[in-house]
């Protein structure tokens, strides 16, 4: 942790003018591309993700078929030019956590047993990234699973607490998860009141600990909605064929 | 790729609506389909556009990096691209390594760009042997209908004059572009039975016999060709594949000039 | 890995016996299997260590090579963690690259060690940008009954504190310990329909929907977690396991220190 | 582009005393391989290339299978002390695109809809390496592909053309190809008057274009009654027995 | 070679007080590991080995399968902490020839024709090396094929015999291994008198070889005695349950 | 590798013939095939051979360049022996990664040439720790007929007795051999029910119980032996083999040095 940076100023807010528990700007849409059977584009802050689903459709490579379930494939991968460095292209350790912790929160909300022997892939690119990129993959994947038709006890929107300058603070930004103290990726069904995807690392008391999951899943609420209403307006008829204007 | 079938009597349709020079979409043979784009979308990039051609959808990110010359070159910037066919962009596209078709892609933008001199390769030499700018190229395709060649040289040649690097004798100045001029840019046709045709689609490029992509300089001179495809070309489709391309392209590059 | 079918009856019995406070192995929920382990056990290794929990046994060996810091993080040394899930531990695992699953534990392994400042990574460091100290911490997994997550993390903690590395400031002299005092340890919880409990067995972690592992500073504060499976947790799992890890691990830290 | 070497001199003549049309020597036999089902060995210039070709067989992977014909699968490889420095044993992309556009032109000469659900595997190593491989390559393997008894409507003579210090020239050579300024493949089918390998690097004008694309294919010609005479001498009954002496 | 150590004191005693014809402490241990069908545990000097076996089971991928008998997977791998330089996990070339040489001397003694269309996965992990990994894991592996109940002629002892100061030594160790003349690698079928594993790399006159070779076979059927009692000890009605005692 | 499987008349056979002492090409048991060879044939290698034995036929290359020497033998050059059999040899080779019958290979021929010291290794150091001379030797196998141990080591001493490098002291001057004398040579047995004959067709391979690779020197000592095969040798076999081996190499090597 660098000493000398503050990322908390005078007034209580951040390096970024936010205050403790305010998110970043996050815009949603649904619909984005044409082949995939549903997508969606996510910007966060400076993050941009775009999110793709296909399916149910065939298990690719067979062996993996569930007589019982569909099963759900996430890919998450940054794009090349997404970081500070270059990204080489293909799998790494990290991508491929994401990709089994996403594909673990999806599964929870999607009704898998209606589509026995059907995988259901998800694609998450991250074309940006400015810390949360995983909260934001996951955010953007459920509305493309919407989007696509298949069945959810509910969307799952996700987002990060953390820690700087021994304050716990909302939707951790670039800075502060690079010299902050802690970054919480959590994940929340509203309508169940689960979590689906949390983790951690840093460092958080107990209390700290309690402060921060519950200030995360507050937010999840509020992206709940901007996910609603993106599908919405994608479903809409005044945006369908404008006939109704 | 895993292949597509194409239905009978869709090919029967597509050769006679070409007989009567047009097509499905309502285009006539030589005329490119709707291209949008817009450049300096991604923070982390150094150049970056994204770009439509019809339902093609393609983003181009540029990272510019300090790296060490290839010994031949010891004098000379290097440029790497590469192009990546991810099952996201279509249902026939498949994961893992760079498929055959991605690698082609990734090439034949790379020549054109390459062979046309659009990049002064000695500028971005640093220190001989030692340090040079290494222009890295990614060519990420987001929504595949056809034509990607056109559309991803098109969108690279975007982001390159969009690109910014730091002032190696002025660091704490303000960025400057890259050493580059032209706009080098590339016609796809595809032949279908007897017909030549423009900016294919994805289902005219799956019935097509032959691909040819030609690529143009400023001045209209041929910098790389690439054909493709398991049919044939005859000696009157090259010779007049060059002349449209080349009318073409001047059309094409106004266009891109128009909105940088 | 892959999947392995527990019997209807077992899932119903391990239900039953846990509303009872017990499992099948007459543990109640909230206790960890026996643990055994010893350390310096592999003369090659600067470190190492061979620890059972219950039925699952593990290796780690930990060595400590010269190498070239990260450019980001130039006078900083390197920690390296890896696992191996491989065929000889059980009948599920596969050969090849490492699985996800694999990939996982050993960044979660990682993340403990590493968030709570156990290396001081600083004292790794031998000539700034030049040259530091890479540990490599390998978890070997030689027979697999469950809950790798803590096990890998004792393990690879037990062999951190055993490695012995050459004195820079006297190469002739006795070799001398890494820079590390604390003790990282994590507890994993799995919730099986409505009960949570510690340390679980394959077969308890076969039918389990979710997963979670609490890395836990020498203070019994937080420093890494991880959520795993595809079921849920409620907000009172979480906060009620923070509690039970805290205590467990003052337990479970008290047992590997005396025995050293 | 080397402005201090010259590569065509005051008597038009080029680096290697060749006028702007010649050909460099070019040896092809066929049946040169014992296990193969045919086979190819071609020397042109110093560029030494062995081709075999296996089928038609079954097909591996077999989801690469076409019902209706067989497929056309080709391995164009530098061996790893054909070029100047050592070349790391494994496909590169140059390779890949190689293969991938000489399958093309091969699969439209081969009568593959009399085999279908079988593969036409083409193996073409190179073992020294002298500019203008894929066109040896190309010309080798269709040698191989006959002599292995595969229908086809007719052989498949490959031959670039070039520029070098502004005039077209025929089949370019190292050093033009190194320093010179454009290098364009051509595969011709002499029975049809059909294109089937068309690729170009470098500057050419429209009417040199022209030129060289008629300098190129007029090449093929020839190279074409080189091919016939490889595989007429592989198969006269003089070779076979020797008992018409 | 290092001519400035002496590998043979004057009163005949090698680097580590051995006498020329000496094994190095051998322990063997059986059944050591609770999934595996069988294992053993070796170690042989500095060397510690694990052996597990699996099978015989369903042969992944099933294209290997071989209709008349079992097949023989050998797996060699040396743990990353394992050699004096910390060793990137993964295959290499040197484990591959080791692993094919092992399943080769295996399948000599295995009733493989009992066990058509199976697969018997032999996994041998060599946790310390100190010079003769090859034949501490396949004497640990034919234990653990024996610990699975897997039918075979004889269990498979192996010992190296070597050169170092021009003498002929028993089981080559570390030093003389590295900075020796000569290495020869045995496993040896004491039922049978047949030998099934044999390398040799070093210098050696036929005499030398003669020795050398006689030396190995001598060690094998020590190390067999040694094979036997582990076996025994496994399964002595003692060590099952104490009620004998 | 995939399996070929021998008709059982075919193997009757060849058993009946063994005990006449012939083969089914006429041979006696203890005689080798047709050999041939030239060599200097690649214009781009520093050394190479084209050797055919009967139906066997490769073409090795030498590559010698400068590199770095390994740490632990700062003074000495670096000799990289590679083989691969290539679907182009045999029905039976696949594509892809190297076999492990391939490296076999490769690592047996290795071991005869390194473990000879036919190449003086410090000869090959240009600047200790910096700069050593590296051979790369690379087998290529054409037509697979048997044998190729043999085959493979005969053609790779070839070419490196071909083989011809920069004079470092005269780098204007002519180029100069490898710093190599001798000529290592190796023989193969394959033992076919109680019979031992020598280099084995392909045929003969499929159907032996037990292999059996002796490296000579040029003194008749022997410096590298392999078996193969999971059919079993006995203690005579193996004497009798090193004296048959002696004799054989004697004539191989006179062979190829009368004609080098």
């Amino acid at each position: 942790m660098n000493e000398k940076i503050r990322l908390i100023n005078d007034d209580g807010l951040r390096v970024d003018g936010r205050k403790p528990d305010e998110l970043r700007p996050i815009k949603i849409e649904a619909g984005v591309l044409d082949n995939a059977d549903g997508s969606a584009y996510v910007e966060w802050g400076n993050n941009k993700v775009i999110a793709a689903v296909y399916g149910p459709r065939e298990v690719q490579p067979k062996y993996l078929q569930n007589s019982a379930k569909a099963i759900v494939q996430v890919n998450y991968n940054m794009a090349a030019f997404s970081g500070d460095d270059r990204i080489r292209p293909g799998p790494n350790r990290r991508a491929t956590e994401i990709s089994k912790i996403t594909a673990e929160a999806l599964e929870n909300v999607i009704l898998t047993n209606q589509f026995p022997r059907t995988s259901i892939d998800v694609f998450i690119e991250i074309l940006e990234a400015d810390a949360g990129t995983r909260c934001a993959g996951l955010t953007a994947a459920s509305v493309a699973v919407a989007d696509a038709g298949i069945p959810m006890i509910d969307l799952v929107p996700s987002c990060a607490a953390g820690k700087a300058d021994d304050q716990v603070v909302l939707d951790v930004g670039k800075l502060e998860d690079n010299i902050g103290q802690a970054d919480l990726p959590v994940a929340y069904v509203p309508r169940t009141g689960e979590i689906v995807l949390l983790q951690m690392d840093g460092h958080l008391t107990r209390d700290e600990f309690e402060k921060a999951l519950n200030m995360a899943i507050e937010a999840c609420k509020d992206i709940h909605a901007l996910q609603q209403e993106a599908l919405k307006s994608r479903y809409s008829p005044q945006k369908e064929g404008g006939d109704a204007e | 790729m895993k292949r597509t079938v194409i239905p009978e009597i869709k090919k029967e349709l597509i050769h006679k609506l070409a007989t009567e020079d047009t097509r499905e979409d309502g285009r006539s043979l030589l005329q490119f389909r709707e291209l949008k784009f817009e450049t300096g979308i991604i923070g982390t990039a150094n150049g970056s556009s994204r770009l439509s051609l019809g339902g093609t959808e393609i983003i181009v990110g540029v990272k510019v990096q300090v790296g060490t010359p290839y010994p031949d070159k010891p004098d000379q910037g290097v440029l790497m691209t590469g192009c990546e066919l991810k099952p996201m962009a279509h249902p026939s596209f498949q994961g893992g390594a760079p498929s055959e078709e991605a690698i082609e892609i990734a090439r034949v933008v790379d020549r054109g760009i390459r062979e046309s001199g659009m990049i002064d390769m000695h500028k971005l030499c640093i220190e001989p042997e030692k340090k040079v700018w290494m222009i890295y190229l990614d060519i990420q395709v987001l929504n595949y209908d056809g034509n990607l060649f056109d559309a991803a040289t098109m969108a690279g040649v975007l982001a390159l004059h969009n690109a910014r690097i730091l002032d190696i004798n002025n660091p704490e100045g303000e960025k400057v572009p890259l050493p580059i001029t032209s706009w080098p840019l590339t016609v796809t046709f595809v032949k279908i039975k007897d017909s030549i045709m423009v900016d294919p689609t994805f289902t005219e490029e799956r019935i097509a016999n032959a691909r040819l992509t030609i690529s143009m300089d400023d001045n209209g001179d041929i910098r790389a060709m690439q054909k493709g495809l398991n049919g044939a070309l005859i000696y009157d489709d090259a010779i007049r594949a060059m002349d449209t391309a080349r009318e073409l392209t001047f059309d094409l590059r106004a266009r891109l000039q128009n909105n940088p």
